[in-house]
């Protein structure tokens, strides 16, 4: 199908334009506004969220499963896959914004910058899932980063913060930077920008010799260091845990998963459509990188994780470490590795969500982020301990949670694929993970502390938390979940 | 003045402006390696959208010597917004730390 | 490839371009370094002028000699008192970065003298339809609509963002 | 109806026990458990005697499938010929006259009715052991009269003694049993199954094996005899018995002299048609020894149960040695004469410090009170009490025919009887079957090993009658030793003088041997056993009437031939016939002979005093000490075994705590070392809770890889670049 | 219907007692007994009414599960799971009793996990899809977990962590196994074609299939391993096994009777259902074959046999001794599978079965004296038969039970173990009756040094067993009684689903 035009493709862009219309309205309602108190701005953003979904959906229904969209002239393009993307990144903005309301440490006074910001790299990640050009990938991945750096620097009050977002801006600059350069020279090299070519463009000259592989091999990893940095992959992955540590913890929160998600995503596609010609994988073992890449990503984030105090730098190490399983899927771009990590990206949307949502209720508790601060969990708030204890075994794969599941289904697509030596580094892992989950899980339910006053929570954030908990047990009994990915084709 | 000239030329932006980031010891001039690099690759664009045989588009060949142009317009405008928030960053944590030197800001770790 | 005033004209400013930017990363002091940066920003927009770039060159030269640069400059002084950089660089980051860096540079010399389909190309010398005018449409009209959109979306954070973080009032 | 009566031989002590055990549960007692478990016994008794016409309609009245595995079947059930009948009157006999002794002997015991209970159950255990037809059930009682013999000497369990002496017996036994079920699986692997008899049953199939197969045969039968020798005490594994002794007397009586001891002859004779030649001289050797140095520990003893004690494991090498010599009928004749003597000296002996006992409760514990209350660790089969209790030495004793007349009437009787005195005493004929026995195989074969096992029987009738006269003479006559306690002395009730008197009737051969007739217990055949020259024939067949005048336990050879035609050997041998007359004749002169002198040194070393025992012993100390420590098997058995077990033991906790981890730990430690090697962090010392070194060493790596997460952005950014060129060149390389 | 009943009825019991208000303890713990009563009653139904004639499954369930991997929630029972099943199911209200008095904290969560636990082993049992196998395998973890950690004794956290990792360990083994079983499942003469399953039974079929890949003798050795060791660690085998003796030790009376009672009998189910019946030739390398490797498994069932006794006579606290006894009987059960004839395996699920109902018995034991002495080190007791002499009893049973005595039901497994082993490794069983030696020294040493002797002064006061815990006994004590007379009772059951495997293994 020919790309649309500009004007034509408007109405399959809406979710898009409803978060930037959102986010306007955010903005001016916080000047009209003069209550600082008043939570109006996030309840605005959520309704943004809303209708963006519904727009998701109406947009969603205009797709014929095999035959995508190509909007605005083949930049961007509307395929099942860019749905589901969007959906579980709204879904997490969503989180993320709830969490923010239970937030204490964000400046109250700050509220319509700090939602609106949240809508817009809401926005760039839509786009990031769905670019077809390097200009929009290149364009759309900056948007989120530079959206991102302000949201992690955004408590102006702590340097912690004011050091993560320099450190995030820094090594950010520089990882784009070297993509911008991988991305020249693939355009140099395909003699356009649109993605849809490229591969056949790339295919083509190797075959005749025009380029050599090490041209390629050097052009994509250098996007690699792009992408790579933001699903925090190993070399790439060094800013993530001091960033984790120094954001608002919805922020946090946000960037393990949403930042994540969409990175994924943007590889995906990259690597799937751009590079999924037989030709090019075969010229270089590309698997094998992407299977070593994965392998060292998940050790280092377990091995790492084991010895640390502070729960939020804890769960960064492990949201490395679930990149590297994430990326165990995606080391051949099969169909049922793509699966998989649709799958598991979903599940790891509850569980990490959830488990960082009672990072930010222990904070506000109990004031701290060390796991000191969980002692005596179990008796002070039963739930919140349970619901914790849920996540973080969810985070290890304990069946039957549906961590087991999405584990189940990445390391089934890894075996399938003759990579036991994979799946059996990945599957240490999980048992090296247990230890450092259950070093919390042992502070909740094993410890005591003297302080025993118990803590009181507002029915709702228990039916938000509840919200985590239930697909956190279910997801991996329900038969839907496992067929995604034969509803996204990615093409 | 064929492609490889400006390509060497570029790949030599890009080594500095690698070099000064890893090197320098003033967040300021970091952001003038990040300038380099991004200054390398936009000459990149340029100068194979000049000179490359561009692959068959739908919307004509002619515009593809158009499009490295474009994208270079992109960049310069990408990196005068990441150098304003780059630079309000630095303000931030010279306020905070008192100091931009970047191995001095590193409360976070391990 | 005959020697002729265009040959050293554009020799002339990549010499310089190369030289200042060596200049940038080298220099102790910050000032004279943006100094050297603004000199190499100059050589960038040469270039471009030699790619035919016209437009894109006044662009280079207004945002980033008129913009950039001069952020970069309010960014030093606001931030030091000192524009000496005397500070002592380790002896082996600067062997490691240099040897990263070089590493780099001989990759994609490599890269450059080994790939046949960008050897040999020489610019005709033909000069593009009016430059402004077709990019204006590209932009505002054509294909590079949505991207325009996006960076002016981009642009709107940036500027929230930076006015954000550097607020000082904000602290108590 | 055969079925049905030995279901209540079986069934009513078992009741009796399950009374007993239910009401425990509800920390009740029936209130008279004595008089229950002894009808329980009488019971058993009356229907064994009704059993004994029963033999001949059917050996096999019931076999029931136990366990049924696909191909292998695994079945119960009951086998009656007359060895069956003869065992189950003994142990019923024995059994009730015990219980009925006990109703005296254990009165006022706070304990009372458990005595009686586990005397039930044990009479049900070995009851069940002699009624079975198949290895597993033979095995199954075995292993349940162990227990109950565990139980019951265990019974007064406040003393250590005790204490340790029920483990010992236990243990001790459970060895042999481990062989012996070896055996058992060997035999379950030739022939896949443990039924004795019947059409697929051992005996049979063992007809059918080849000469290349005796051999592991041999082994089999050897292994199999194992259990006999820890159930029946034969060297080397006979030390438990002696140290039994710490159990109350009437279960000396009932399990460690009569029956439970006895049941490893009876096992070995039913096992007696698959004995081969080795097996059986195996046999043989084990039972000749075992009666030599038992005999010879006996004669240095002072604990008079404990001299009976060392009686019993000579008379049972005794019987051993008579079916591994192929005479089978006089091994169970000695068995079953043995039996009541045995009983009958035991209660009493019994009967005799019950008089003594006066003076102490039961429980006054006066020998364990200096008892170490700290365990011995090390102690497995440590035997702790060697100090004889003062109601149990006889040389406290003398003099107490006067004052117990009924007790010295019967004792002396069964003293007559187990030495060999000729005629009138059924001792005398059984050991004399078994001395001619042989002699006759010896003469016949011209079997050097023979003659050796002859001369070994000899001696040890001797000594027997010796070690037998000294303990009348020292217990009954001479003067009091201990005055004080031989005045408070006094015969026993009526209770427990009527089962010695009983018993005492029954050391008569007129009243047991009846049953060991021509017609009633006949050898069964042994098929893999052939004499160098000519057939095999049984020597008990043969030597049949030779017995003067007593026709009793005779087979004419015409009936022989009759009985034993079908499988082609011949009895018309005269030569043969000839040589087992003659050797039954020199047989007979020579035991009286022996018994005679016996009991003439008795005389002279205990009444006359002709000599003095001391001084012999003076003059012979080393052999004096090597019979005072009864060879030391005990100090071998604790030295060596046990210090090895339980090194091994803690060798094994060790190695668990040490190797193991400590495999992983080397492991971990190799992998710091390079860790640390390329790295240059030193050694991260570790903090607590880790469950094992693994978890160290990936703390560690862990630990390793927080380092590198300076805090510096340039470091992040060196670690960016130089990954991304590394991956390059890595990738350039391939 | 009646199969699936059982095993999700526990697991409403658990919401149910989650609803219950904290402080109404005696309303939990009855709610919580009336939730394992029904799935006790229902064993019994199960186990009365299944049909002993026919070996195959009965009461099967298959309902599509998830159909992108052809995962099915198939459910099944055959005279081997239904034993255990009963088992486990006696063992639930057992050890609800057991709980009775000595939670003293979060009795709320102690049912709840408890319930959950049940579910997962009644599943486990059950399940006769192997993914569905799987988790229910992995979802007595969890709960395992919190009882050891939370209400376990002063080292829990250790003991708890420790089970954890080496059982996640085994299990991440069995994972990948079970995926390249499953990726092979429709591989015929190397060409893949129709759906793949995880089916037991179907799987069991082509394993069977000549030319199809699940029949490749290198592949089922490898996937044998794989899967052994993850259920080794349950068992558990030597080397794998240090993490017993710690989670006995630590874990409250009621949850090592679990422990040992249900939990380890997982692994050796899973060796049968899975290894066993599923990778024939990887048994056959292993059993049959040359060398070494061929004698590996009985090796390793004689070391855990040997081992595990004299490490038993090595212990001076009483539960632990009675742990590593439980590694020494265990071995036996991996000596007679590793047999593969028909005495053999009836003989080891035999041992199973009477291990479960023995341990159970002995660690109840140790609870009773724990919770009035409040230690276990053997040596601090003595002469306590005379205080009480109905315990004093009790433990004899057990203990002879234990040691094998013969009459009573630990006897039958373990001889018919060694009796099918020895046809096979004749050397190895004659040395793992050291075990039976040993195994008596250690228990009769325990009971002297418990039980006889003096009695120790400072137990003058020793109440003798209530009531409550003599019913916890009784009911073992009856079936350690009833199946060493006639243990046709439970070896029925299963004697024609064990002569079929076997069939199958001699059919090679």
């Amino acid at each position: 199908m020919e790309p649309l035009k500009n004007i034509e493709s408007l109405a399959y862009f809406s979710p898009e334009i409803l978060l930037v219309v959102f986010a306007a309205a955010v903005i001016i309602s916080d000047l009209i506004v003069k209550n600082r108190e008043s939570n109006i701005v996030a309840y605005i953003s959520l309704v943004g969220l809303g209708c963006s979904l519904v727009a998701i959906l109406v947009t969603n229904s205009f797709i014929n499963s095999n035959e995508p969209i190509s909007l605005f002239f083949g930049m961007i393009r509307l395929d099942g896959f860019a749905v589901f993307f969007k959906i579980l990144l709204l879904l997490a903005t969503a989180a993320t914004i709830l969490f923010s309301l239970r937030s204490e440490e964000l400046d109250v006074r700050l509220k319509g910058e700090y939602y609106a910001l949240l809508l817009a790299v809401t926005f760039g990640m839509f786009l990031m899932a769905s670019s077809t050009n390097l200009l929009m990938i290149f364009i759309s991945l900056e948007t989120v980063s530079l959206t991102s750096y302000i949201l992690a620097g955004f408590l102006t009050h702590s340097p912690r913060s004011s050091e993560a977002a320099f450190k995030y801006i820094t090594y950010g600059a520089v990882a784009s930077g070297t993509m911008l350069f991988g991305l020249s020279m693939l355009f140099g090299m395909a003699g356009t920008g649109d993605l849809m070519q490229i591969s056949s463009q790339v295919a083509a000259v190797l075959d005749s010799g025009g380029v050599s592989t090490l041209t390629v091999l050097i052009a994509i990893t250098f996007i690699l260091a792009g992408i790579g940095y933001k699903i925090a992959s190993v070399p790439f992955h060094m800013w993530s845990p001091d960033v984790y540590e120094g954001a608002p913890i919805p922020i946090t929160a946000f960037l393990s998963v949403a930042s994540k998600a969409a990175g994924f995503a943007l590889f995906l596609r990259f690597f799937h459509v751009g590079f999924g010609k037989p030709e090019i994988l075969q010229s270089i073992d590309w698997g094998l990188l992407l299977a070593i890449v994965s392998a060292l990503t998940m050790t280092v984030g377990n091995l790492a994780a084991l010895p640390q105090q502070n729960v939020k730098r804890l769960l960064a190490y492990s949201s490395i470490a679930h990149g590297g399983y994430l990326l165990m899927g995606a080391v051949l771009l099969t169909t049922e590795g793509l699966g998989a990590i649709f799958f598991y990206l979903i599940v790891y949307l509850f569980m990490n969500l959830g488990a960082f949502y009672v990072v930010v209720l222990v904070a506000n508790e109990a004031g701290t982020e060390m796991i000191d601060g969980y002692r005596g969990l179990a008796t002070r708030a039963p739930f919140v301990a349970c619901a914790m204890a849920i996540f973080l075994f969810s985070l290890t794969g304990i069946p039957p949670l549906a961590g087991f599941f999405g584990k189940w289904v990445l390391f089934y697509a890894v075996i399938g694929e003759g990579l036991y030596w994979l799946a059996f580094i990945g599957l240490l892992n999980s048992v090296v993970s247990l230890y450092y989950y259950a070093r919390i899980v042992k502070a909740m339910y094993l410890e005591s502390t003297e302080d025993t006053d118990s803590f009181s929570f507002p029915t709702s954030t228990i039916a938000l938390l509840s919200v985590f908990v239930v697909p956190t047990i279910l997801i991996g009994f329900l038969p839907i979940f496992y067929t995604l990915s034969e509803k996204i084709i990615l093409q | 003045m064929s492609l490889q000239h400006y390509l060497v030329i570029s790949s030599i932006l890009f080594s500095l402006g690698i070099f000064a980031v890893l090197t320098r010891k003033n967040a300021i001039s970091i952001l003038m390696g990040i300038e380099l690099i991004l200054n390398s690759c936009n000459l990149n664009f340029v100068a194979f959208s000049r000179f490359i045989t561009p692959a068959e588009s739908i919307v004509g060949s002619e515009v593809f010597r158009f499009d490295g142009q474009i994208i270079a317009i992109f960049g310069i405008v990408l990196a005068a917004a990441e150098a304003a928030v780059f630079l309000a960053i630095i303000l931030a944590i010279y306020r905070e730390f008192g100091s931009i030197r970047p191995d001095e800001v590193d409360t976070l770790k391990g | 490839m005959e020697f002729t005033l265009k040959t050293f004209i554009f020799y002339g400013f990549a010499l310089s371009t190369i030289a200042s930017a060596l200049a940038v990363v080298t220099v102790r002091n910050i000032v004279h370094a943006a100094f050297a940066l603004m000199v190499t920003l100059f050589g960038v927009a040469g270039l471009y002028v030699f790619l035919q770039a016209d437009f894109l060159a006044a662009t280079q030269v207004i945002v980033y000699v008129g913009g950039i640069l001069v952020l970069i400059l309010f960014g030093v002084m606001m931030t030091s008192g000192r524009l000496e950089m005397r500070i002592h660089i380790e002896r082996g980051q600067l062997l490691l970065g240099a040897g990263i860096s070089f590493a780099l540079l001989m990759l994609l010399l490599t890269v450059i003298a080994n790939t046949p389909i960008w050897k040999n190309l020489t610019d005709d010398g033909t000069p593009l339809s009016p430059t402004t005018e077709r990019i204006g449409q590209l932009i505002l009209n054509e294909k590079f609509l949505l991207p325009f959109e996006v960076v002016s979306v981009l642009l709107l954070v940036a500027l929230i963002g930076a006015a954000l973080i550097s607020r000082k009032e904000v602290r108590e | 109806m055969v079925v049905s009566l030995i279901s209540i031989i079986l069934l009513a002590p078992l009741a009796s026990f399950a009374i007993f055990a239910l009401l425990g549960l509800a920390k009740r007692n029936f209130p008279r458990q004595d008089y229950l478990s002894t009808f329980a016994m009488l019971v058993a008794l009356g229907c064994s005697l009704y059993l004994i016409q029963e033999v001949v309609s059917d050996p096999k009245p019931l076999t029931v499938e136990w366990l049924s595995l696909g191909s292998v079947t695994f079945s119960m059930g009951f086998y009656l010929d007359s060895v069956t009948v003869i065992m189950l009157i003994v142990v019923t006999l024995v059994s009730s006259l015990v219980h009925i002794f006990s109703i005296g002997y254990m009165h006022g015991d706070p304990r009372y009715p458990r005595f009686f209970a586990f005397l039930s159950l044990f009479s049900f255990s070995m009851l069940f052991l002699v009624v079975s037809d198949n290895l597993l059930g033979i095995y199954i009682g075995w292993e349940l009269v162990g227990l109950c013999s565990y139980l019951l000497i265990g019974f007064w369990f406040e003393k250590d003694s005790a204490a340790n002496a029920c483990k010992k017996a236990f243990l001790t036994t459970r060895v042999g049993d481990v062989g012996m079920f070896i055996g058992m699986m060997m035999l379950f692997a030739e022939f896949k199954t443990l039924s004795l008899y019947g059409d697929n049953g051992i005996f049979d199939a063992v007809t059918t094996l080849e000469s290349g197969q005796i051999a592991g045969l041999s082994i089999a039968g050897i292994l199999i005899f194992c259990g006999a020798v820890g159930k029946s005490a034969q060297v080397p594994l006979h030390t438990w018995l002696p140290d039994a002794m710490e159990g109350p007397t009437p279960v000396s009586a009932l399990i460690h002299a009569a029956t439970m001891v006895a049941a490893g002859v009876y096992l070995v004779a039913r096992m007696f048609p698959i004995l081969t030649p080795t097996s059986s001289l195996v046999i043989a050797y084990v039972g000749g020894i075992t009666a030599l140095v038992a005999a010879t520990i006996a004669i240095v003893r002072f604990d008079i149960k404990r001299v009976l004690a060392y009686s019993t494991v000579s008379q049972l090498g005794y019987m051993m040695l008579a079916i591994g010599a192929g005479s089978y009928v006089a091994g169970l004749f000695h068995l079953t004469t043995h039996a009541f003597f045995k009983a009958l000296l035991f209660l009493g002996s019994g009967s005799v410090i019950h008089a003594f006992h006066a003076m102490h409760a039961h429980h006054d514990d006066e020998h364990t009170d200096d008892a170490e209350h700290e365990h011995d660790d090390h102690s497995l089969v440590h035997e702790h009490g060697s100090e004889i209790p003062p109601d149990q030495d006889m040389r406290n004793m003398g003099g107490l025919r006067k004052k117990m007349p009924w007790t010295f009437g019967t004792m002396l009787v069964a003293t007559l009887s187990i030495s060999g005195v000729p005629f009138v005493f059924s001792g005398f004929w059984s050991k004399d079957k078994i001395l001619a026995g042989v002699l006759g195989r010896a003469m016949e074969w011209n079997s050097v090993h023979h003659y050796i096992l002859f001369s070994m029987a000899l001696i040890a009738a001797g000594i027997t009658a010796f070690y037998m006269f000294r303990l009348i003479f020292m217990t009954f006559f001479g003067e009091p030793r201990n005055q004080e306690m031989h005045n408070m002395a006094h015969e026993s009730p009526w209770v427990m003088t009527v089962p010695l008197i009983i018993l005492a009737a029954l050391s008569f051969p007129i009243v047991n041997t009846g049953w060991f007739n021509k017609d009633y217990v006949k050898p069964p055949e042994q098929h893999h056993v052939s004499a160098p020259q000519h057939a095999y024939v049984s020597p008990d067949t043969k030597t049949a009437d030779a017995n003067f005048g007593f026709s009793l336990f005779g087979t004419s050879e015409a009936e022989a031939a009759e009985e034993d035609g079908g499988n082609g050997t011949t009895y018309t041998d005269d030569a043969h016939y000839a040589v087992h007359k003659l050797a039954h004749n020199i047989a007979m002169v020579l035991s009286i002979c022996v018994a005679g002198l016996g009991i003439l040194l008795s005389w002279m070393f205990y009444q006359r005093r002709t000599f003095s025992a001391e001084g012999v012993a003076t003059t012979f100390r080393p052999v004096y000490n090597l019979f005072w420590n009864k060879y030391y098997f005990d100090e071998f058995y604790d030295g060596v075994l046990v210090a090895l077990t339980v090194w091994k033991s803690r060798l094994f906790a060790k190695f668990d705590l040490s190797f193991i981890d400590g495999i992983v730990n080397g492991v971990g430690k190799v992998t710091r070392d390079i860790f640390a090697a390329f790295i240059g962090f030193f050694d991260n010392r570790v903090v607590d809770g880790l469950v094992n070194r693994v978890a160290e060493v990936t703390w560690a790596a862990g630990g390793r890889i927080r380092k590198i997460q300076t805090g510096a952005i340039q470091t992040y950014l060196f670690v960016v670049l130089g990954g991304i060129v590394l991956i390059i060149l890595i990738f350039r390389l391939f | 219907m009646l199969l699936s009943l059982m095993i999700f009825v526990p697991l409403f019991g658990m919401i149910v007692v989650l609803l219950l208000p904290r402080e109404s303890e005696e309303l939990i713990k009855r709610t919580t007994l009336a939730f394992t009563l029904v799935p006790l009653v229902l064993a019994v139904v199960l186990f009365v009414s299944y049909d002993r004639s026919s070996a195959g499954t009965q009461y099967f369930v298959n309902v599509p599960w998830i159909d992108a991997f052809n995962i099915n929630y198939y459910i099944g029972i055959d005279g081997l799971s239904v034993t255990l099943l009963l088992l486990t199911a006696l063992l639930g209200p057992i050890c609800v009793l057991a709980s009775w008095r000595n939670i003293e904290k979060g009795l709320k969560a102690y049912m709840a996990l408890f319930l959950l636990l049940e579910t997962g082993m009644l599943g486990f049992f059950a399940a006769l899809d192997l993914f569905l196998f799987f988790v229910f395998f992995e979802l007595t973890l969890l709960p395992m977990y919190f009882l050891i950690g939370v209400w376990g004794g002063p080292r829990r956290e250790y003991a708890a962590i420790k089970f954890f990792l080496y059982t996640l360990f085994g299990s991440v083994l069995m994972l990948v196994a079970m995926i390249a079983v499953y990726l092979n499942s429709n591989v015929i003469n190397g060409v893949a074609e129709g759906a793949r399953t995880f089916d037991i039974p179907t799987l069991i079929t082509l394993a069977g299939t000549t030319g199809h890949a699940l029949a490749d003798s290198t592949f089922q050795m490898w996937v044998f391993i794989g899967f052994f060791i993850g259920f080794a660690v349950k068992v558990p085998i030597f080397p794998f096994h240090t993490w017993l003796p710690d989670a006995h030790v630590e874990a409250p009376t009621a949850i090592s009777v679990i422990l040992a009672g249900v939990l380890l009998k997982m692994g050796t189910y899973g060796i049968v259902r899975v290894n066993m019946a599923m990778f024939p030739e990887g048994l056959d390398f292993f059993t049959n074959g040359a060398g070494f490797w061929g004698n590996s498994l009985a090796l390793l069932g004689f070391i855990n046999i040997v081992y595990g006794s004299f490490c038993a006579l090595a212990q001076t606290d009483f539960k632990k001794l009675v742990a590593y006894s439980s590694i020494g009987h265990m071995g036996f059960v991996i000596l007679g599978l590793a047999a593969g004839n028909s005495a053999g395996i009836n003989g080891a699920i035999l041992q199973m079965f009477n291990h479960g109902v023995i341990s159970a018995m002995l660690f109840l034991l140790v609870g009773v004296l724990y919770d009035r002495a409040h230690h276990r080190e053997i040596n601090g007791f003595g002469g306590i038969a005379t205080k009480m002499p109905v315990y004093t009893g009790i433990t004899t049973l057990a203990f002879m039970a234990s040691l094998g005595l013969p009459g009573l039901s630990g006897f039958v497994g373990e001889a018919l173990s060694l009796l099918g082993a020895f046809q096979e490794f004749e050397l190895i069983t004659i040395l793992s009756t050291i075990g039976i030696v040993v195994g008596a020294a250690y228990f009769l040493w325990t009971l002297q040094r418990v039980f006889l002797g003096q009695l120790n002064p400072k137990y003058e006061d020793l109440p003798e067993i209530n009531r409550r815990e003599i019913m916890t006994l009784v009911p073992l004590g009856i079936l350690t009684i009833v199946l060493g007379i006639w243990p046709n009772f439970a070896l029925d059951m299963f004697s024609e689903s064990v002569t079929n495997l076997v069939n199958a293994l001699n059919g090679i």
